[in-house]
């Protein structure tokens, strides 16, 4: 044993974030913490590129305590299990329109009120229409208001019975306020020309807030259309469809339909536990966690090669043999490349429909996959051999991240063991166990932050990383008017310069620069819930998994405290929803405080430390 | 105190130069019927409105600008618009400063702008999205 | 067979609705519908007193139809199976605060941002504390807001630690606003004078728009107070109940303590099957509903004597036998009143923290239940009796209710057998089948519109039946302005004269005499997703239960058509909520809409002239 | 047109009668400062404030809602409170009626009611519920 106290530093690589802590060890081993640091990763987790984010972080660390590198006497760096986590999604269900069945895009200013029934005439005959039965009058292109109306309104002054019309331009309000007898009109109807005519259409209207009642009813269509019970199967989808518009038109033709079809995207296959499952991907999340839970634990998986599964596997798995493969002097050794866990969440995804006259848009059924893939082989020497060069310190690859996380976590004030961590980080959600005795486990699940920012992303049609990823950081507001907003809990912030009129009524982010509009049509409520929805699907699904994993006989109620770590343990409403759902098995769970200082942050790197000292010869 | 009388139905005010070309001011208030919002024409001899403003007597963008400004003050929606002369047009909201306009467009607009106009107006009313 | 039309009218005695059919029955047995009515039901379903309410919409029915009542042929009433239906709630947990712990009440204007911890002094013996270790100023009631902050000022000026103050006005931000150093101030403390002196305490304030982030955090808790990992677990139900706060004050004393009891609220004892299964009422609706399941059929229902549970089923036992029993005339066999069917829901009420000091409130779990109580008797004979005495008219009994309004729903356009009908009433939900081959089957399940109601009523703590049954039956809308109102759905309806004070900015539903506010501090979305989650919690569960009793072999595939009828057949929203529920299993689903007219109305009505007709002599 | 000019700070604007009783204003102050929302304090002198509204030039609470709704509209806020003479008070937003103020209290009020009186100008601001 060395006489004199040693500083080194712990150094943990993670996929986004690049930690260290300063530590000296006294000769009895006890460690006073000097000083933290911390920085994006800089290259692919467990690859050379990282030594740059290395180096900031420990010299970072060292001028915070102000040391300097000489003084190092070493360098503790993570054993970087090379994982990483890849990301997909499939939608699985299509909504398609034939022979221009209905049109039911919810335009926000349609005309008058009701239901109209009748055949479908164009606006440019109908002054050679003789009375007679009802019509729907559909207005082409390029015609005026104040034209159509009085077309219109000469029509039944002439005896002709018009019950509605169906218009391209937004000008729904303008002409029903012109009409002398008030019909249901249906207006920015962009492909109006494809509009059947001299078929039977139904039109309806409801009343502002309220949302129509007969065109979204099987029975009701059924009553408009005269229809037998068979013709009646074949439109329910349709008034499906419609659930929740305020207007609607539906043109019966002949064999006109709406059909919401499933998207064959393959069949994915497990191994594991001695035996080989295959779940269809189609049938949902449900289904395919369960196999998970089956083969567990799970040495392998593979998509069909050809099917939309086997294109999203392979896509992940090219992605890690790329990051282990390129570097010529680890050769050697065939590379193994296993796919480990997989994370499957039900979603949607507002798509267009095929078919639609006026741009239509349903939400499909979608399910996003997160893999996690490991490999036999780790580049971390390299990365070691570069760091020792460039600082002229010997530098030690440590434990396993896990397992120092969990030596990281217990600095925790009022942790104790038995204790599991969860480090909840960008592509993965780690855990592990460390009980009475001393013996820990430590276990990786797909999914974490990454996901949650893709499906908040492709929930709102957002297609746009960085606006998903504000709006999972922070709560939201809405522009209330040019100079306050309501955050979401309710309270008004009032501004002394008015805000830009690109946010007006808009539901926001804020950020120090000011807020920032999400581009969607939605209230607040429903971004939020969204938002939420995303964080339960991931995060308190992914905790109950990985925790069952390190529990002892995998029942949780064996958990005594819990302890929250990683980056996205810093979110303003995860941790707590996590503390709620594992509030039910007697577990204690709360965000780490690594250090007494801080925060869920730096769990690993101490823990190198930590590990190193009680380990020191 | 003519701007919040509280006797006139609530309308967003649309303040007009004398020649103001007809289609424009047509449109601007069809824009603003289509969203459902009600519109009170007036007519604003002169460039005087600009009055609060000495310094921008000049025609063009200010002018119209102070215009609407007007026109927001004297409306119990507080939302106004302008149409000058020439047919330029903006739209303005009384509690905003008076060179801040929520919109303007120029004499070379298209329909679409106008009617753009029109629900830009309307929409500052009911609370949504202007675009 | 008679050789002219014979004029009949069926009329359905509900528990909420008489409604009645005319027609015209022809030698061949063809009908002619001639008119409908409804009225509410007098008195108890199946009681004498529903005599009046049948009158009324007989003769309603004939006035429509332009008939007297002497050329009535016939009567027909429905069997109206005596079935009531019982609610109860129970609460299940209860939060206790002892030694005064913690005051987590939300004040809507704290003071001040940040966390501070220290030792409590009262505000008036400040002025003698020595400057040293960090204080938490406690200020009693009476102290005017200038006086309190010159106080604190000139502590602090003489070198006193002053790191947070709980007060007893809402004067948080006065005082906040008039200190020479700001710290975070929790003020509405109404019970002020019970916060413990002398101890250490944390208070926290977290930014508009945020919620606290450290004393919501048990590891949180346990660094601001140097807890042991034993102390840390018995704060952990602090952190909890602090979680969502933007402010909170935790005083740290020797044995204080929150805990979440749960309230000993008995077993239910479940007999059918052939078996008897006990299952504690607080477990929750998904164990008892499972013991419900597995006891089908039941035969009957008891709770444990001296519990809760047994003093809800001994009381909806008791009306029961108050129908049936009080009628001298009909005694005789001895009454057996048997409970049928059981519907637990999950639900919470807002309840008083016991030991809070700021009239803290916390969500306690509760568990709803309605119950199905029959009985062996009936006394429609005497309603029967007292009709033909009053108009003069044969008076028949016609089936059995399910079986006729499937019947009934036949009428509606598009629908044919195999067909199933789902009754939404106001206490059950009635569910019954016509198979191809005619045979058919019937059930009632418990809960219903009733429930709904109860529901939203509790868990909005409105304690007004009326207002929750306003709130159910219609959109909500927001008051933003004194001139306009946004609906749920997000348009503006906007008023010429000013909306009244009361309603401002506050949740209302729109009755046409003008917004009716909702005593809430919630937001419309909150009251919205309680009451839509209220509807799928009786509704869509109950058509599921409910199909699944008359469907071969319990296999909802089985099923074709379904037709919702029914009183809350006419909501805006239930129907599409359970035909969303049962589309995943290829029925076809929609509210009914009776001889083409009458909508969800009237099919037990016409379908006892149907019946009557299709066994016409 | 000093009603919305757009220079001066967002505020809650409170016109009080010369020799208004002081602690009547502390507290109807204190109770829109506690909400977070600012009050601007405008001395009016005589009764002239009613000039809109030339029949209620008597005292009581005509006067005080009058020069409430005075208020009202010169706040960039749209809300205005006013104290008379004998302490008095009404709240007042610039889009109501003038005769119809949004709460008024009598001479005769507490120290709670006062407060009531500023936090429920404020929380028309804020969009909050009155009470
Ligand atoms: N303040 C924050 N709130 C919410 N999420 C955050 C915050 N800071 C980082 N994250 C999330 O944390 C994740 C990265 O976690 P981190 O622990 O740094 O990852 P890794 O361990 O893989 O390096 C990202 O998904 C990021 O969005
Ligand atoms: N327009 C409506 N919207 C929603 N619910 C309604 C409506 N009208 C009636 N109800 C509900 O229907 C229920 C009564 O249904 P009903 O069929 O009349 O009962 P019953 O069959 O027991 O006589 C009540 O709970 C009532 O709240
Ligand atoms: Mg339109
Ligand atoms: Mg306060």
């Amino acid at each position: 044993m060395p006489d004199r106290a040693r500083l080194v530093v712990g150094v943990d690589i993670g996929n986004s974030t690049t930690e260290a802590c300063l530590a000296a060890v006294a000769p009895d081993r006890t460690v006073s913490y000097l000083g933290t640091d911390l920085t994006r990763t800089t290259g692919v987790k467990g690859t050379p590129d990282n030594t740059d984010g290395v180096l900031t972080a420990v010299r970072g660390a060292l001028r915070r305590a102000g040391r300097a590198a000489a003084e190092l006497d070493a360098v503790l760096l993570n054993e970087a299990t090379p994982v990483i986590s890849g990301l997909a999604m499939e939608t699985i269900t299509e909504t398609i329109i034939t022979e221009s069945t209905m049109i039911g895009h919810n335009p926000a200013t349609p005309g008058g009120q009701g239901l109209g029934v009748g055949t479908t005439v164009s606006l440019t005959e109908l002054d050679e229409i003789d009375p007679g039965p009802p019509v729907v009058c559909v207005v082409p292109h390029g015609w005026d208001f104040e034209d159509i109306a009085s077309t219109v309104n000469a029509a039944v002054g002439r005896g002709v019975d018009v019950v509605a019309a169906v218009l391209a331009g937004d000008d729904a309000v303008l002409v029903a306020n012109r009409l002398t007898r008030p019909v249901p009109v249906v207006d920015e109807v962009a492909a109006v020309e494809k509009v059947p005519l001299g078929m039977l259409a139904a039109v309806e209207v409801a009343a502002a807030g309220y949302t129509i009642r007969t065109l979204s009813n099987t029975y009701g269509l059924a009553t408009v259309f005269g229809l037998d019970p068979d013709q009646t199967r074949h439109v329910s989808p349709v008034a499906r469809a419609l659930t929740g518009n305020r207007s609607a038109v539906v043109v019966r033709t002949p064999s006109g339909d709406v059909t919401d079809r499933r998207i064959p995207v393959g069949t994915l296959e497990l191994r594991g536990s001695g035996k080989t499952l295959r779940v269809d991907l189609a049938t949902g999340a449900e289904e395919i966690m369960d196999a998970v839970a089956r083969a567990q634990p799970l040495e392998d998986a593979h998509g069909e090669p050809g099917t939309h599964v086997g294109g999203m596997l392979a896509q992940v798995r090219d992605t890690m043999a790329d990051v282990v493969g390129q570097d010529g002097e680890e050769a050697g050794s065939p590379v193994e490349i296993a796919i480990n866990d997989v994370l499957a969440v039900d979603t949607f995804v507002p798509a267009e429909v095929r078919g639609g006259l006026a741009g239509e848009m349903h939400l499909e059924n979608a399910v996003a996959l997160a893999a996690m893939v490991s490999t036999s082989r780790s580049r971390m020497r390299s990365v070691a051999e570069r760091v020792a060069e460039e600082l002229g310190v010997a530098t030690l690859i440590g434990g396993v991240e896990g397992k120092m996380a969990v030596r990281g976590a217990l600095t925790t004030p009022g942790v104790d063991r038995p204790v599991a961590v969860l480090d909840l980080g960008g592509g993965s959600t780690d855990a592990a166990e460390l009980d009475r005795e001393g013996r820990d486990t430590a276990v990786h699940v797909a999914g974490a932050g990454e996901l949650v920012t893709k499906l908040i992303d492709s929930e709102l049609a957002l297609d746009d990383r960085e606006v998903a990823e504000n709006i999972k950081r922070s709560p939201l507001a809405k522009v209330e008017s040019f100079f306050h907003v309501r955050h979401e809990d309710g309270t008004v912030q009032f501004f002394d310069e008015p805000l830009p009129s690109h946010v007006f009524a808009r539901v926001v982010t804020l950020a120090p620069e000011g807020p920032t509009p999400i581009p969607t049509r939605h209230g607040l409520d429903h971004v939020r819930q969204i938002r939420r929805e995303a964080k339960r699907r991931v995060f308190v699904v992914n905790a109950v998994r990985a925790l069952r994993q390190v529990a002892a006989g995998g029942n949780l109620r064996t958990l005594d405290f819990v302890v929250l770590l990683g980056g996205s343990a810093l979110d303003f409403e995860i941790p707590e929803m996590i503390a709620d759902a594992l509030a039910g098995y007697g577990i204690v769970c709360g965000t780490g405080n690594v250090l007494g200082t801080e925060g869920p942050r730096n769990a690993v790197a101490s823990g190198l430390v930590a590990a190193h000292a009680a380990a020191a010869p | 105190m003519t701007h919040s009388d509280p006797g006139s139905r609530p309308a967003v005010v649309v303040h007009v130069r004398p020649g103001a070309p007809e289609r424009v001011l047509r449109e601007i208030c069809a824009g603003a019927e289509e969203e459902g919002v009600p519109t009170r024409v007036v007519t604003v001899p002169g460039r005087s409105a600009g009055e609060q403003d000495g310094s921008m007597r000049s025609t063009g963008e200010h002018d119209v600008t102070a215009l609407a400004h007007a026109a927001a003050a004297s409306s119990r929606l507080d939302v106004g618009i302008a149409v000058d002369a020439v047919g330029a047009a903006a739209v303005h909201h009384g509690k905003l400063p008076a060179q801040r306009p929520v919109t303007t467009v120029e004499t070379d607009a298209t329909v679409a702008d106008w009617r753009r106009v029109g629900r830009t107006a309307a929409r500052i009313v009911k609370g949504l999205p202007l675009s």
